[in-house]
């Protein structure tokens, strides 16, 4: 039994609720945040931070913010695209209108922006319930769209409504912009996943996330305990908005670099986020680590195996990614419906059993 | 008096385009009343089936791509045609086959999950699909052609034209796209209200385990709405393929159904159609005479908005059924 | 060996188009390597990876292409390239995007490594307005062309051009956008159904084609007064549309079919020896035929820039001064087996994009087949290089960039 | 009077164990013999395992995420423990759930029509049956047409009860019939347990909490306590049997004590650890 | 029971009952066509327990749902410590110290039991967003203040050992019973439980019947409940409200309503001893 919580006794209340109750697991914890701060950057290649690790954090965050809203507080949505585009545009017109200020400000600023705009198309939420509401939020995903392909004041009125970002320095390492290094990129998104991962984690814990989880498994009891259904879909929106703006907008300024709305910020980003919350887990902030990795690695890894290794034509390989791809979801969802994060408990579960079942 | 008759005719067309959606819708709300699941999935049913109609029709060989790679042959059709109601009574079979794989596959083991996780599941689904689709029949654009007329009508253009002075347009495989509409719709309000199996598929979709505790068998419901929803699929596959060819963009259609769907209600088969009806005019007029002052191509938003709009008000859509809030 | 990637995308929501064009760009490099055993004795080696039109999967392609030291980059995607153009030019890789990308790229002075010779979107649209001119007699004034477009950066690129061209030219223009993917453009047609303009121009790609051209037909539009720009011209598009889309044009910037010289090669080394990329059954095509001529100015540009370097082995660098240096003569192209096939380019510092030259193809559904119905058109330059000027110094601006080739 | 030692076996539960979700063991081996003809209750306090047995008879265990891991279960000599749970329905065997599960967009008519739903002998029978069920819950009758979801309680749970019957079920599973029923109705609807037992000889295996009732009723009982089976036997006998009455029956030797005096005394049960 | 004056009254074990505390004035409710509560008066005082009764259907939990704000009746007033309480949400009047239980238990199913009684406590916190979302100075010390708070809930219910399971996976009676742990958690004035004890054996109901009289009598919680056992209802309440179909058919002590021939015919069946 080497793994196990007998004879880790706690002694507060403060001790029982930290984040990881178990010594091992706190541990493991540890030393993956000095793997991802102390060694990674200094080994990074373009082509792991580009292709793998800096979109892998990026959709973390996303997904961090979805998972707050539809994992904790039930509200699911298919507008995250939508969202992103917001962080997006926002950082781009703070970035260009104000040059001289750091982008981390720009950066949370154009979070704060989007939760703005989330908490307005958050409002149907009021009346809409379930599926109804994922579909109401499309609305929110192809107007936003729309708007930013139409009004030329976003996208600083260049002929093909393309934007894109001016190279930004922090502690005068360049982090957007064609010069800035792999480990610089790497490390930003890596501060910011971190810090958002911290925060929603205490949100979660405390009394606005039981608000939250409480209107997601019955909000009628809910409201009727004294939860005012306003406030915590809302703030739930909110919240969740801003991690996404927030995504949205390193998306556009330290990923990718340039971006055209339609093309970056479509609906097929709504799917994707939201398949990396339920491959990884619902409610669960592992989770939505777990499932960005999955997703983001999947196809690399596919693709480099079915092209590098066996040698099928492209296409071919393409295709069956893509049958691979939903095979594997349901075989997900099949095998452990509440995600990655499940199935690493009940993993942990078993090792804590073991060598004895029962 | 010339902005009205165009208006008019937007109108007309309004309703036309939107009985095409709710032709897409149907298949959905099948599938939600009969299981409770939102089937993602039934956008790519649809390209899966005109796929498969268009290549019975020209005797391609299925996984010719596939099998040339591995064996390095060179597959390509077996050198015969079917006529089209042939292919499409194929079709409608190879249809029923996938649902019992699906059943057998995936619904069977999610049996008394929750909703979303149900929806995610068809969204593999629906990947998965996607890729079969291309590497069965290939990536590249088919032409379908199952004989069903287009072009402006005639008979309704010149009739107009002697009462207005302007000949309406008519596109005539929309009036084939209402006439099949009716029909299904007809059919399958009967079969969900007044059979003993609509009856059962209902029971099905509010309480899996209660459903099963009275002896309906899941797999036979299941099996049955999902082949009833891939034949609709498949009739959509052809009006929209008819017009489109048949392509990958086959399967976003799904898109333009959920509006309709939202706005219908999810549960309601005529829902569906007076949903396409009102979100078919609603976006055209709205593009017609608002469109051009915002700078256009509006419709894709203002459909969500518009059925929002609804739902605001009435939260279950126009006609689905009353969501029950009691504790 | 020289590294020549193929981003290409066979699925998606554009795979139908993606797939004879990158067909055509593989077998070319085929032919290459197995008639001439490569250029100037270097084989070709045309890594694929599929983008399937998707940027962030273009990233990912770009950064593990990257590794392999490619000497050019064609990522047939509008989206992808604006994406690349910072990066590549950090990196120092051409970028070679033949009929599609970022126009202002023309310029030279300021982007230094991208190259989009022959011809541009903004040139297509003075063509097909030239054009216009030619069968109105020369006078547009008071006539009515709409632009049906794809309402995305591609589709929006024309828009500026064609405002300056109507201003000179007194003709009225409406925009008819489309939203992706296009599979429902009643309301557009009717518009235009009501409003009767005496020309359509067309921006669109992939189903938005086919449905447009369908539509057109539904309300009787005449055809030979629907003009697409060259992306709205291959088979697919027309196919679906039957009989009724006979004398659809589109525009061009090289021949189709398979009635050139250089076919006779490709059976004998290629097809025969089922090398071919992909079914062998696009061959000929529109894109096909893109996707090959692409591969072609690529393959010149090599030997040019092997015969300034001196050696066959060279770098990226080397192939940017290939390509300022290229110089495909009508003689050349009829040498190398497409004789007037495209028109002559010829590239210098300044001038990354050649002279913009395109013909009108026009659709004959009893045949199936194109057939070029003019010779080569020249673009209005009084028009667009202010504007092109414009838009590069806008970017220079932006991207701190100093002008260079004085 | 009903005797079990002379009637044959309907069902033999044989040492079950069930797993849910391949980790929490919940019956650690339980058997029960089901007697042909017969009402046989399982008793036990919360979370004792009586659900868990009759799902795991008739099957609807997989959709929890449970399984019967050890043991068997056959019914009249066939073994069961893989049929689905329709195919068991339509031999005869049909659970009523714990909890009531109408189906709630339903009406009430509808609900009991879908009892039928494995019957072949035409609607006029099941017109007759569905007015036998009106007959035994009049309050069904009235609310007939309304939505299920709508119904109170106690309407829903006559509704749950007259849907199985419905199905002209040789066997009922029903799982704590009398919960949130009017004093009424309890005895009304063990009174309708007894008719249709006498009058059609459908065989019952009820889970039931309210022991007092129950043990009227039933022939013979079992006594569920953390999954294990700790006493069975005739109900007359269990009846009598001094930690019954002290545990389940709430019987000392004064008789029925008061609610208002448990401040004064707790019962703790001997055999539990 | 001594004369009721304006005050209160003393109970027959000699509490002290206070002056009312809710007033529910002619009452009427209607869905669509079916009128669930007809023209009902009735009031409950400071401290007392106070029993609804009725067969199924009778309108009982719509009662209760009246109260909490649920549904808003057609006709009539809700006073409320002397004041006509203005139509509310129902969120709204939970911060008036009104909590409850409901009949078809309404956890949170993906929390745990600790989390699900923590949001009994959800209008006692009060720390600033970025308080909590720091986790720092306010949030963490009032999660911890409210902790302690809630394991003595915990303590007192006797729920101790299943604190950290998520409450989806409990047996029927322990929900009961953290449900009952959530409204009290709240420290509420008034308390209203519905049908508390269904599906429950006898030393289950005994504990819940400790609970309750525990409550009412330390916190001198008023209490106002819903049930079926007659035994119960006779033992633990002060004064009981009898309805039918939506019709008030009697008030006043256990023993008063006990014998009023109205009732038994509509609910007892039998008269109760
Ligand atoms: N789906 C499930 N997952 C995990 N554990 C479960 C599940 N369902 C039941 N259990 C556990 O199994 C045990 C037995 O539950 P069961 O519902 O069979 O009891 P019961 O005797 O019917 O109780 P009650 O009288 O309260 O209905 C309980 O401890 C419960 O926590
Ligand atoms: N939201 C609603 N819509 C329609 N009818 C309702 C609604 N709520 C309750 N009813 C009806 O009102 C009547 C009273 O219901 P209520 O739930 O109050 O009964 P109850 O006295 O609590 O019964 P039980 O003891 O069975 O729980 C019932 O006939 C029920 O069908
Ligand atoms: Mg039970
Ligand atoms: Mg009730």
């Amino acid at each position: 039994m080497i793994y196990r919580e007998a004879g880790d006794f706690k002694t507060s209340y403060r001790d029982d609720g930290q984040t990881f109750p178990i010594r091992l697991d706190r541990w493991g914890y540890y030393a993956i945040l000095a793997l991802a701060f102390g060694i990674i950057p200094f080994v990074i290649n373009d082509y792991w931070a580009n292709a793998v690790l800096v979109p892998f954090l990026i959709y973390a965050i996303a997904a961090l913010g979805l998972n707050i809203l539809t994992g904790y507080a039930g509200q699911v949505s298919l507008g995250t695209g939508g969202f992103m585009a917001v962080g997006a545009y926002a950082v781009y017109k703070l970035m260009t209108a104000f040059p001289d200020v750091s982008i981390v400000i720009h950066i949370l600023l154009a979070g704060g922006i989007t939760a703005g705009v989330g908490v307005l198309f958050g409002l149907p939420s009021l009346r809409i319930k379930g599926f109804y509401l994922a579909v109401a939020t499309l609305a929110a995903q192809f107007f936003l769209v729309w708007l930013f392909n139409k009004v030329p004041w976003f996208y600083n009125y260049s002929a093909s409504g393309q934007i894109t970002a001016p190279t930004r320095t922090v502690f005068d390492q360049a982090v957007t912009g064609p010069a800035a290094t792999a480990p610089a990129k790497y490390l930003i998104c890596l501060v910011f996943a971190f810090v958002l991962a911290w925060v929603a984690r205490n949100l979660t814990r405390g009394s606005l996330g039981r608000k939250w989880m409480a209107i997601r498994d019955m909000d009628i009891a809910a409201e009727i305990i004294g939860v005012n259904p306003l406030r915590a879909k809302l703030s739930a929106f909110a919240v969740s908005s801003f991690f996404i703006g927030i995504a949205g907008a390193l998306l556009f300024a330290v990923y990718l670099g340039a971006a055209e709305v339609g093309e970056a910020f479509g609906i097929n980003k709504s799917f994707l986020v939201l398949f990396m919350i339920i491959i990884g887990g619902l409610g669960s902030i592992f989770g939505s680590f777990a499932g960005a990795a999955f997703l983001v690695l999947l196809p690399v890894l596919l693709k480099n195996f079915l092209v590098g290794n066996m040698g099928w034509p492209t296409d071919l390989a393409a295709h069956i990614e893509l049958m691979i791809v939903g095979a594997l979801i349901v075989t997900f969802l099949i095998v452990e419906p509440h995600g990655l994060a499940r199935l690493w408990r009940l993993a942990k579960d078993k090792l804590r059993l073991w060598p004895f079942p029962h | 008096m010339d902005q009205l008759i165009f208006a008019a005719e937007v109108v007309l067309n309004g309703l036309m385009t939107g009985v095409m959606y709710a032709l897409v819708a149907l298949g959905f709300v099948l599938i939600f009343k009969a299981s409770g699941v939102f089937n993602y999935a039934q956008g790519v049913l649809a390209l899966f089936a005109a796929l498969t109609l268009v290549g019975i029709q020209n005797g391609q060989v299925p996984f010719a791509h596939l099998i040339n790679a591995a064996f390095g042959t060179s597959l390509h059709h077996f050198g015969w045609t079917v006529p089209a109601v042939l292919a499409v009574a194929l079709t409608a079979l190879v249809m029923v086959g996938l649902a019992f794989l699906i059943e057998k596959l995936v619904l069977q083991h999610l049996v008394g999950q929750e909703p979303i996780i149900l929806f995610m599941a068809t969204i593999g689904l629906a990947y998965f699909l996607e890729g079969l689709g291309d590497v069965m029949w290939g990536a590249d654009i088919k032409t379908l052609d199952v004989g069903l007329p287009q072009g402006i009508s005639d008979g309704i253009e010149a009739v107009t034209a002697q009462w207005f002075g302007y000949g309406f347009f008519i596109d005539r495989l929309d009036l084939w796209a209402t006439l099949i509409a009716a029909i299904l719709v007809a059919a399958l309000v009967a079969f969900a209200q007044y059979t003993k199996q609509g009856r059962a598929m209902r029971a099905v979709a509010d309480d899996h385990q209660a459903a099963m505790s009275v002896g309906i068998s899941l797999r036979f419901i299941w099996v049955m709405v999902w082949s009833i929803a891939g034949f609709v699929a498949l009739v959509a596959g052809i009006m929209w393929g008819t017009k489109s060819g048949v392509q990958f963009s086959l399967s976003l259609i799904a898109l333009k159904a959920l509006p309709v769907l939202m706005l219908g209600g999810f549960t309601s088969i005529p829902g569906a159609i007076v949903g396409g009806l009102i979100i078919g005019v609603g976006e055209k007029l709205f593009e017609f005479a608002i469109g051009p002052m915002v700078g256009g191509a509006t419709e894709n938003w203002f459909a969500y908005v518009l059925a929002l709009l609804f739902l605001v008000f009435r939260p279950q859509g126009l006609f689905g059924e009353r969501i029950i809030e009691r504790v | 060996d020289l590294i020549v990637p193929n981003m290409s995308y066979r699925t998606g929501p554009y795979a139908a188009n993606g797939i004879p064009y990158a067909d055509g760009f593989a077998d070319y490099f085929t032919l290459l390597n197995e008639r001439d055993g490569g250029i100037g004795g270097q084989r070709i080696q045309v890594p694929e990876c599929e983008t399937a039109y998707n940027t962030e999967k273009g990233v990912e392609c770009y950064e593990s292409l990257r590794t392999q030291n490619p000497l050019v980059l064609n990522p047939l995607s509008t989206g992808i390239t604006y994406q690349l153009i910072p990066r590549i030019t950090q990196d120092g890789i051409p970028l070679y995007t033949p009929g599609y990308g970022r126009t202002s790229a023309k310029d030279g002075s300021v982007f230094e490594w991208v190259f989009n010779a022959p011809a541009n979107y903004w040139d297509g649209a003075s063509v097909a307005v030239k054009h216009i001119l030619d069968q109105e007699g020369g006078d547009l004034s008071g006539k009515k062309i709409a632009l049906v477009y794809h309402n995305s950066a591609y589709g929006k690129e024309p828009i500026r051009t064609l405002e300056e061209l109507s201003e000179k030219h007194g003709f009225e223009l409406s925009l008819l956008p489309v939203d992706a993917p296009g599979q429902e453009q009643k309301s557009q047609w009717l518009q235009i159904r009501r409003d009767r303009p005496d020309y359509v121009i067309m921006y669109a790609w992939g189903v938005m084609n086919q449905v447009a051209i369908q539509e057109a037909v539904n309300i009787r539009f005449p055809m030979d007064k629907f003009i697409g720009i060259w992306w709205s011209g291959s088979e697919n598009d027309v196919r679906a549309a039957g009989a009724g889309a006979e004398g659809y044009k589109a525009l061009t910037f090289h021949g189709v079919g398979r009635d050139y010289p250089l076919y006779e090669d490709l059976q004998t080394h290629v097809y025969d020896k089922g090398l071919a990329a992909g079914a062998g059954d696009q061959a000929g095509s529109v894109l096909y035929s893109r996707g090959a001529y692409a591969a072609l100015v690529i393959a010149e540009a090599i030997a040019k820039a092997q015969e300034l370097a001196g050696t066959p082995e060279i770098t990226p660098a080397q192939m940017r001064d290939g390509f300022e240096a290229l110089d495909i003569t009508a003689e050349r192209m009829a040498e190398l087996g497409l004789p007037d096939f495209g028109a002559p380019i010829a590239l210098s510092c300044d001038n990354h994009g050649g002279d913009g030259l395109a013909r009108v193809q026009q659709w004959n559904a009893a045949e199936g087949s194109w057939s070029l119905i003019t010779d080569f058109i020249e673009p209005d330059a009084e028009i667009l290089d202010p504007l092109i000027k414009e838009d590069s110094a806008a970017y220079a601006a932006e991207a701190g960039l100093t002008a260079r080739c004085n | 009077m009903f005797d079990t030692r002379t009637q044959e076996t309907l069902l033999d539960v044989n040492n079950i164990e069930v797993i849910y979700n391949h980790v929490i063991l919940v019956l650690k081996g339980v058997s029960l013999t089901v007697p042909k003809g017969g009402i046989t209750a399982l008793l036990g306090g919360n979370g004792a395992g009586k659900t868990t047995t009759l799902k795991a008879i008739s099957n609807l265990l997989a959709s929890e995420r449970g399984e019967v891991t050890k043991g068997s279960i056959t019914y009249q000599g066939d073994d069961i423990t893989a049929l689905d749970p329709a195919a068991l329905v339509r031999r005869g065997v049909i659970q009523v759930m714990e909890g009531r599960h109408c189906f709630e967009h339903l009406t009430v008519e509808e609900n009991l029509l879908t009892g039928a739903y494995t019957r072949r002998d035409g609607s006029a029978a099941i017109k007759r049956d569905l007015e036998m069920v009106y007959d035994y819950f009049p309050r069904l009758r009235e609310r007939r047409k309304s939505q299920a979801g709508y119904t109170s309680g106690g309407e829903q749970q006559m509704t749950a009860m007259g849907r199985a019957l419905m199905s002209r079920p040789q066997m009922i599973l029903l799982d704590e019939p009398s919960m949130g029923l009017a004093p009424q109705l309890v005895e009304q609807i063990f009174q309708i347990v007894k008719a249709v037992n006498e009058g059609e000889g459908v065989t019952f295996l009820l889970a039931e909490q309210n022991t007092n009732v129950a043990l009227r009723y039933a022939h013979q009982g079992y006594i569920l306590e953390n999954g294990r089976v700790v006493m069975e036997g005739p109900a007359a006998q269990l009846r009598e049997n001094p930690d019954v009455k002290e545990f389940y029956l709430g019987m000392s030797d004064e008789g029925r004590k008061s609610f208002r005096e448990v401040r004064s005394y707790r019962r703790r049960k001997r055999w539990l650890a | 029971m001594n004369a009721m004056t304006q005050d209160g009254y003393v109970t027959a074990d000699g509490r002290q009952i206070g002056p009312v505390v809710m007033e529910l004035r002619n009452i009427t409710l209607r869905f669509g066509g079916v009128t669930a509560i007809k023209d009902i008066s009735f009031d409950i005082r400071q401290g007392e327990i106070r029993a609804i009764i009725g067969p199924n259907g009778a309108g009982k939990s719509s009662m209760l749902n009246i109260i909490s704000g649920f549904y808003n009746p057609q006709e009539g007033q809700v006073i409320f410590k002397g004041q006509p309480r203005p139509a509310m949400k129902p969120y709204q009047v939970a911060r008036l110290g009104i909590a409850r239980t409901f009949q078809n238990i309404a956890l949170f199913d993906g929390m745990s039991v600790l989390d699900n009684i923590m949001t009994g406590r959800l209008n006692k916190m009060k720390a600033g967003f970025l308080s909590q979302a720091l986790w720092w100075g306010a949030a963490e010390r009032e999660e911890n203040e409210n902790r302690a708070v809630v394991e003595r809930i915990i303590d007192f219910l006797e729920i101790q050992n299943i604190r950290k399971t998520p409450v989806g996976r409990l047996p029927y009676g322990l929900k009961k019973r953290v449900e009952l742990a959530r409204a009290l958690a709240a420290e509420p004035n008034l308390l209203l439980l519905d049908e508390p004890m269904a599906g429950m054996n006898v030393e289950e109901k005994e504990d819940m019947s400790r609970f309750i009289l525990s409550v009412n009598d330390e916190f001198g919680t008023t209490i106002c409940l819903i049930e079926h056992d007659m035994g119960v209802v006779m033992d633990l309440s002060d004064r009981v409200v009898v309805m039918d179909y939506g019709k008030k058919i009697g008030d006043g002590t256990p023993v008063e309503v006990r014998s009023n021939q109205a009732v038994i015919d509509a609910y007892l069946g039998v008269a109760h001893d």
